[in-house]
């Protein structure tokens, strides 16, 4: 037994408490309006050792580093290694991205975070009608293993670390594929490579879903395709980022954010046990991307919590022992959804806080929003100025000197609890609707988001929710200053290249790699394994996605 | 009895971000008018839809960046088929600059980030 | 170097304001350095800083103005010194002082600016290096 | 319960002696790596902390804190002519300041009119206001509704005449005494410790603080007369222990000298107020300010034997370190500015102000001014973070961090006593010594790269941004000088003269100098002159230079 205050004196500081209550009222006089976080959860006017009187110390928070990992998961935490600071970039043709990487790079940045552009991501050529006007918008476009030669040139890959925003399953198990052969081609081993994909099945069918994308059953394989490669061959690549920061950008709850990724990595889990692996060689390569939404205290038990809650998962559930696997190691980004078009310098105020609380959250790596993300594409003045947000965080305000400063504030704990409560009850209900699978098939999942991202925009507009410049303190003859980030000329560029490598290739190598993919279909074997050896007789992302949407038909999500 | 308004939402090209056309929806559908959510689409397609179901508005949602492209081809591709009596209107991620060439295209009214569902909606029900 | 005479600056800070910060840690900086540090303190006019610095037999003045003066102290302190006849006193500056200004005052005969967040080694190094 | 150490920090290249200065704060302190409840052993909540709005006061001074009242979000409001500040303070107003600090050009607060020979070239110098006479304080003021808005004079050793100026044209408004809102700066014991604006010794300005202190406890019981300062000496290099130390020693000096005149302590002591600096290191920051208010309570309420619970009440104005901002890439300044300002709301400020980010090197613009006080509004409005009272408190860290600065605190508290008290000890150069030798070694880890600065020493770019200043502008002193010749032309010299003996008079005695002093500016008599003729009885102090 380790609780913090014996009975005697929770019980004489409840007692004071209750009539400092008394004396006190609600404690909203100057307004009635109820104090709420962002998720909605009621806050009290003060928190004392009465809210935490049911927790015990070893059990509920231990030691950084230790079960249940509450506050931390590593030992000495940032004091050893601050968080990575990892800058989103991406946009145009490759050799455009590649330069902005090594500009992040050689101001500091400690990893690359590339994102693709929509084509890409859904799956289809820049030369695909249905791309014309979006190839190179929101990030670099990749069509072939030439065009992830160019994007990586220079940069090594065997000291980067690299996060692949592939997003969904069927732009992963391609574009992933071919960073992999790309790494062998430059003759760097697979097991020397660090670097996440994303790889979300949700992220398909729930997020960025579009008409006829693959159903959730066949977007989850793929998703767990990537996983039990990179299990057997390439043991340091966080195969699956569950995309946390996605659905709450699309509009949920914190409590969702984290029920939705730990019932996804349930769902891996299991599958891969199915598969045959143990959970202690996989587990510790799970990780999470998560938002840092605008209610300081609110995001920083959330996190906390999700450690808890994880921990508990994986020991109850599915009886790892690894460390490794009981640790819920995060990435955070700032809410791009918190951002505002009006205003847009107000939005380095908004981020610095919100990567502030993921700094005391306990974040393995953080991506902080460029200002005039609401507006365009981020400049390369906002890329670097949000590059310096996080080393001034790091550098100056000492916040890294000590592990969880918030540990023990009565508060924080018992948010962290409430937060812990509110998720499993979560895990409950989608267990018992049969898993998330099921769950997004049936348009539970869809449903939920739906609801409270409306709710979020209502109470935007009833101003219960303020946002400063946009429903109160409005300048009526604002001018944007900004200088807006103008992409560059990506269509022409691609169409070229790839036209020269169609005109190129071997057909027949071409039409071999696709009846391999085809016949590994049929036979429900691991994609990875083919996808790998087939991106190097340059078949193009849109070719696989044809051949994948074939075999396994495609999905309306049921969105509205 | 008046018939209700009919409306068309649709995201442009690829973009992926689809909670601001969902919000829009479910309010334009609270206020008493029918909706017709389309999803990711090309202007071929949300033209034809829009010939289709006989609809009033047709309200584009976009964050990529491909506002400039497609969402005046939507208009142009209605007066080539002779319409002029579907409103299109545009929201998103849309830099200032953008919209009075948006506006000199056609598109009825753009609402940028941050605009509020009660002003759309009144937009959408002519009442404003 | 041994039985050279030490350096010595004559460390002033002219003008009203109080923001001695810099010029205090400047003076130690140079004494921890080698030389001989004559701090005048606060509120010096021109006059007394020139008087100062003959006086105590000085090869160097440094003057820290914050307050946005030094268009008019600086030219009167190379106007007095002239008028003195003395030309072998190096004057340099530090604070804020824009570097717009910094022409006009090299114009004038000052030897260097130290703008904020300068490396008092630099200023070391500097003095050492011209006188 | 078994706390690990830890302490196997890292050791980076050849100097080892940065790694363990890497894990301390500002003030020196070692920060463990982690903390737990073995770090406050003697915990006990009762006393320790108790209950926001209840004594020790350490989570706050009031019982809902910001969800009964936001902060009062107060910027600066000063620009060269007292019309153009006026025009600014309305303008500050409109965008959603509740209070407005005034800051005066360098002459005034050395107690010079703008026609002295010594003010030459600094009329309006510094972004502040040049106040002569109480024609300049009525156009500052005028259309300003005094018992709504409070106004922050940041006047020091003036501040005798600049209180009758502020009273005088209250008086011509209509308003009462007694519903006058506002703070005077009026902390002459920092000035002799850092900002040096010091004219008089400080045995007689100590004499003329009394004096407001009792005329404002008699006659303006909404005013705060004296705001005890730490910003400055934490700008002239004091660690925040210092700061803390120092501010809250010369408070209990004030509090000592007004029971020796006479006063009651809960006649004034509800009214004094503090000023301290949000410092970079965030957690640091916040322990300051909850220490400050469990120390002040209860010497307040133990050794001034004061009863009022609202003398017991530590109450704090913030500003944001314009020290710490760089002129690299001053867009970073936004992120600084407002993490110092969530500590400073962490950390339970009653008024906060947040400095503009292009403030490290140039005026700061309209723009950049509504930015700053943006970063607040987004704290207060959509943070989440003022739904609870103190939601720091209970954190191993921040409990045990405020101790240590409680009891660091209580060494400097006894050093200070053992020199003899503040004065004795400002006689004797103690402050001068301990915050020079502070700043050096401040400076000394930033060029040893002990201490980051980003842009500055890390990460530096090439970026070239030139410092612009408020410079003071020639025409505007031309005018001046000009408006304030014709001024004491068109006056009546013998009532001036009458004024003015009067004035020497009670200065010479032990009658409060209050009343002459309004009567004096009210004939149009200038502050230059009634300072001078105090210069003449007082003489000037001259501190001994350290280094």
């Amino acid at each position: 037994m380790s609780k913090l205050f014996n009975e005697d004196v929770v019980e004489e500081i409840t007692r004071k408490g209750d009539r400092w209550q008394q004396s006190t009222g609600h404690g909203g006089k100057a307004n009635d309006r109820e104090f709420r976080t962002l998720s909605g959860i009621s806050v009290e006017p003060v928190y004392t050792p009465e809210h935490t009187a049911d927790m015990d110390y070893l059990r509920d928070l231990g030691f950084p580093g230790e079960p249940p990992f509450v506050r931390g998961v590593h030992p000495t935490m940032y004091r050893e290694r601050a968080w990575t600071m990892r800058q989103l970039a991406g946009y145009g043709p490759p050799e455009e991205t590649n330069k902005r990487y090594k500009l992040l790079l050689s101001e500091g940045a400690t990893g690359i975070n590339g994102i693709f552009d929509y084509p890409t991501l859904r799956g289809y050529d820049s030369t695909d009608p249905l791309a014309r006007a979006d190839c190179g918008r929101g990030g670099v476009a990749i069509d072939t293993l030439e065009d992830m030669r160019i994007l990586f040139d220079g940069i090594p890959l065997e000291k980067v670390s690299s996060s692949l925003v592939t997003c969904q399953p069927i732009c992963n198990i391609t574009v992933q594929s071919m960073y992999f052969a790309n790494a062998r081609n430059r003759g760097v081993p697979l097991d020397k490579l660090t670097g996440t994909s994303q790889n979300d099945f949700l992220m398909e069918t729930c997020m960025a879903t579009a008409p006829g994308v693959l159903p959730p059953k066949a977007s989850f394989k793929l998703s767990c395709d990537a996983i039990e490669y990179c299990t057997k061959h390439a043991p340091r690549w966080n195969p699956i980022s569950f995309a946390g920061y996605n659905y709450r950008e699309s509009g949920c709850t914190a409590d969702q954010e984290v029920a939705f990724v730990i019932a996804n990595a349930i769902a891996c889990s299991e599958e891969m046990v199915r598969r045959g692996l143990d959970v202690d060689d996989f587990a510790p390569r799970l990780s999470f991307f998560m938002n840092g939404q605008s209610d300081f205290f609110e995001e920083i038990a959330k996190y906390r919590a999700a450690r808890r809650v994880w921990y508990r998962v994986m020991k109850e559930r599915f009886k790892a022992k690894n460390p490794r696997s009981l640790a819920f190691r995060f990435h955070v980004q700032t809410a791009g959804v918190a951002l505002t078009a009006q205003q847009p310098l107000n939005n380095i105020a908004r981020s610095a806080y919100h990567a502030l609380s993921a700094a005391l959250g306990g974040a393995q790596s953080v991506h902080i929003d460029g200002y005039d993300e609401a507006l365009c594409i981020p400049t390369e003045l906002s890329s670097i100025t949000a590059l310096r947000c996080n080393q001034i965080l790091q550098l100056e305000t000492r916040v890294t000197n000590t592990v969880d400063p918030l540990g023990g504030s009565y508060f924080v704990e018992a948010l962290t609890s409430k937060l812990e409560e509110k998720i499993l009850m979560l895990l409950e209900e989608m267990d018992g609707l049969g898993g998330i699978v099921k769950a997004t098939e049936t348009g539970w999942i869809h449903g939920k988001i739906a609801d409270a991202a409306y709710e979020y925009q209502n109470d935007i507009e009833t101003g219960k929710m303020p946002v400063v410049g946009v429903n109160c303190y409005r300048m009526d003859d604002e001018v944007l200053p900004i200088e807006l980030f103008e992409v560059p000329e990506t269509a022409k560029v691609q169409e070229k290249r790839l036209k020269r490598i169609k005109k190129e290739r071997s057909d027949s190598e071409v039409r071999r790699a696709l009846d391999a993919i085809s016949r590994c279909c049929d036979e429900d074997g691991n994609l990875m394994e083919v996808i790998v050896e087939s991106v190097q007789s340059l078949v193009t992302e849109g070719e696989i996605t044809e051949v994948l949407k074939d075999k396994y038909g495609v999905w309306n999500p049921p969105l509205f | 009895m008046k018939k209700a308004i009919r409306v068309v939402i649709a995201r442009l090209g690829m973009d992926a971000h689809w909670r601001g056309s969902v919000v829009v929806a479910r309010a334009i559908r609270d206020a008493g008018m029918e909706v017709i959510y389309l999803g990711n689409q090309m202007p071929e397609a949300i033209v034809e839809t829009a010939i289709q179901e006989d609809v009033n508005v047709i309200g584009l949602s976009t964050l990529s960046g491909n506002h400039l492209e497609l969402a005046p081809e939507v208009v142009r591709l209605l007066r080539e088929k002779g319409i002029r009596d579907i409103l299109v209107i545009l929201g998103g991620t849309i830099p200032p600059d953008d919209i009075p060439k948006l506006k000199a295209a056609g598109i009825a009214e753009v609402f940028g980030t941050g605009s509020s569902l009660e002003k759309i909606v009144r937009f959408v029900s002519g009442s404003d | 170097m041994a039985g050279e005479r030490k350096k010595r600056i004559l460390i002033a800070k002219p003008g009203l304001d109080g923001h001695d910060r810099g010029a205090k840690v400047v003076a130690r900086a140079l004494r921890n350095a080698g030389m001989e540090v004559i701090y005048a303190g606060l509120h010096q006019t021109p006059l007394q800083i020139v008087n100062t610095a003959v006086d105590e037999d000085v090869e160097a003045i440094g003057l820290s103005i914050l307050s946005g003066a030094h268009k008019t102290i600086f030219p009167k302190v190379m106007s007095l010194l002239k008028q003195k006849g003395i030309s072998d006193i190096l004057v340099f500056g530090g604070g804020t002082i824009p570097k717009k200004d910094w022409g006009i005052l090299k114009s004038i005969g000052v030897g260097e600016i130290f703008p904020p967040g300068s490396d008092t080694r630099e200023i070391a190094a500097y003095l050492y290096k011209v006188l | 319960m078994n706390n690990p150490d830890y302490m196997e920090a890292k050791k980076y290249g050849e100097d080892i002696s940065l790694d363990e200065e890497l894990y301390r704060n500002l003030s020196g302190f070692h920060i463990k790596s982690l903390y737990g409840p073995e770090d406050i052993p003697k915990f006990d909540y009762g006393t320790d902390l108790g209950l926001p709005g209840e004594y020790p006061f350490t989570r706050g001074i009031y019982r809902t804190m910001y969800r009964g009242k936001p902060w009062t979000i107060r910027q600066l409001g000063s620009l060269g002519s007292p019309s153009e500040a006026n025009r600014r303070i309305r303008q500050l107003i409109q965008m959603g300041s509740t209070g407005v600090s005034i800051c005066l050009d360098m002459p005034t607060i050395m107690g010079r009119d703008s026609d002295d020979p010594m003010s030459e070239g600094e009329v309006g110098s510094c972004g502040g206001v040049a106040i002569d006479s109480l024609e300049d304080m009525r156009n500052l003021l005028e259309g300003l509704p005094l018992d709504e808005i409070s106004i922050n004079f940041v006047s020091n050793s003036q501040s005798p005449v600049i209180l009758a100026m502020f009273v005088a044209v209250a008086g011509e408004q209509g308003i009462p005494l007694a519903k006058l809102n506002g703070t005077m700066q009026n902390d002459i014991l920092k000035e002799y410790q850092a900002q040096k604006s010091y004219y008089f010794p400080p045995r007689p300005s100590m004499r003329l603080t009394i004096d407001t202190l009792r005329f404002c406890s008699e006659n303006m019981p909404l005013f705060n007369p004296i705001s005890i300062s730490g910003y400055h000496l934490a700008s002239a290099g004091a660690t925040p222990v210092q700061e803390l130390a120092f501010t809250l020693a010369n408070g209990f000096t004030y509090i000592e000298e007004g029971i020796k005149a006479g006063l009651s302590v809960d006649s004034f002591a509800p009214r004094l107020s503090f000023f301290f600096k949000a410092h970079n290191d965030f957690f640091e920051n916040i322990a300051k300010f909850r220490a400050a208010r469990r120390i002040w309570s209860r010497t307040i309420r133990e050794k001034y034997k004061a009863e009022d619970p609202r003398s017991w009440r530590f109450r704090v104005h913030t500003q944001t370190s314009g020290s710490s901002l760089a002129a690299q890439e001053p867009e970073n300044n936004i992120m600084r500015v407002t993490i110092q300002a969530l500590s400073a709301v962490l950390a339970g400020t009653q008024s906060l102000h947040t400095n503009a980010f292009d403030e490290a090197f140039s005026i700061p613009t309209p723009r950049s001014e509504k930015l700053a006080l943006r970063a607040q509004q987004i704290i207060a409005r959509e943070s989440g973070v003022i739904n609870t009272v103190d939601p720091l408190g209970g954190s191993y860290y921040i409990e045990a961090l405020t101790n240590e600065m409680e009891s660091v605190s209580y060494e400097y508290f006894r050093e200070i006593e053992n020199l003899g008290g503040v004065i004795s000890a400002i006689e004797k150069g103690f402050y001068q010594s301990a915050i020079a030798d502070s700043a050096f070694k401040y400076q000394e880890e930033i060029e040893k790269k002990k201490r980051i600065v980003v842009g500055l020493n890390e990460f530096v770019t090439d970026e070239e941004m030139d410092i612009e200043l408020r410079e003071p502008d020639p025409e505007f002193e031309k005018q001046k000088v000009a408006d304030l010749t014709a001024l004491k032309k068109n006056r009546d010299l013998n009532v001036v003269k009458t004024c003015l003996s009067e004035v020497r008079q009670v200065i010479q005695g032990s009658d409060n100098v209050m009343p002459v002093l309004i009567k004096a500016v009210k004939s149009r008599v200038t502050l230059g002159e009634i300072i001078n003729v105090m210069r003449d009885i007082f003489g000037e102090f001259r501190e001994e230079s350290i280094y």
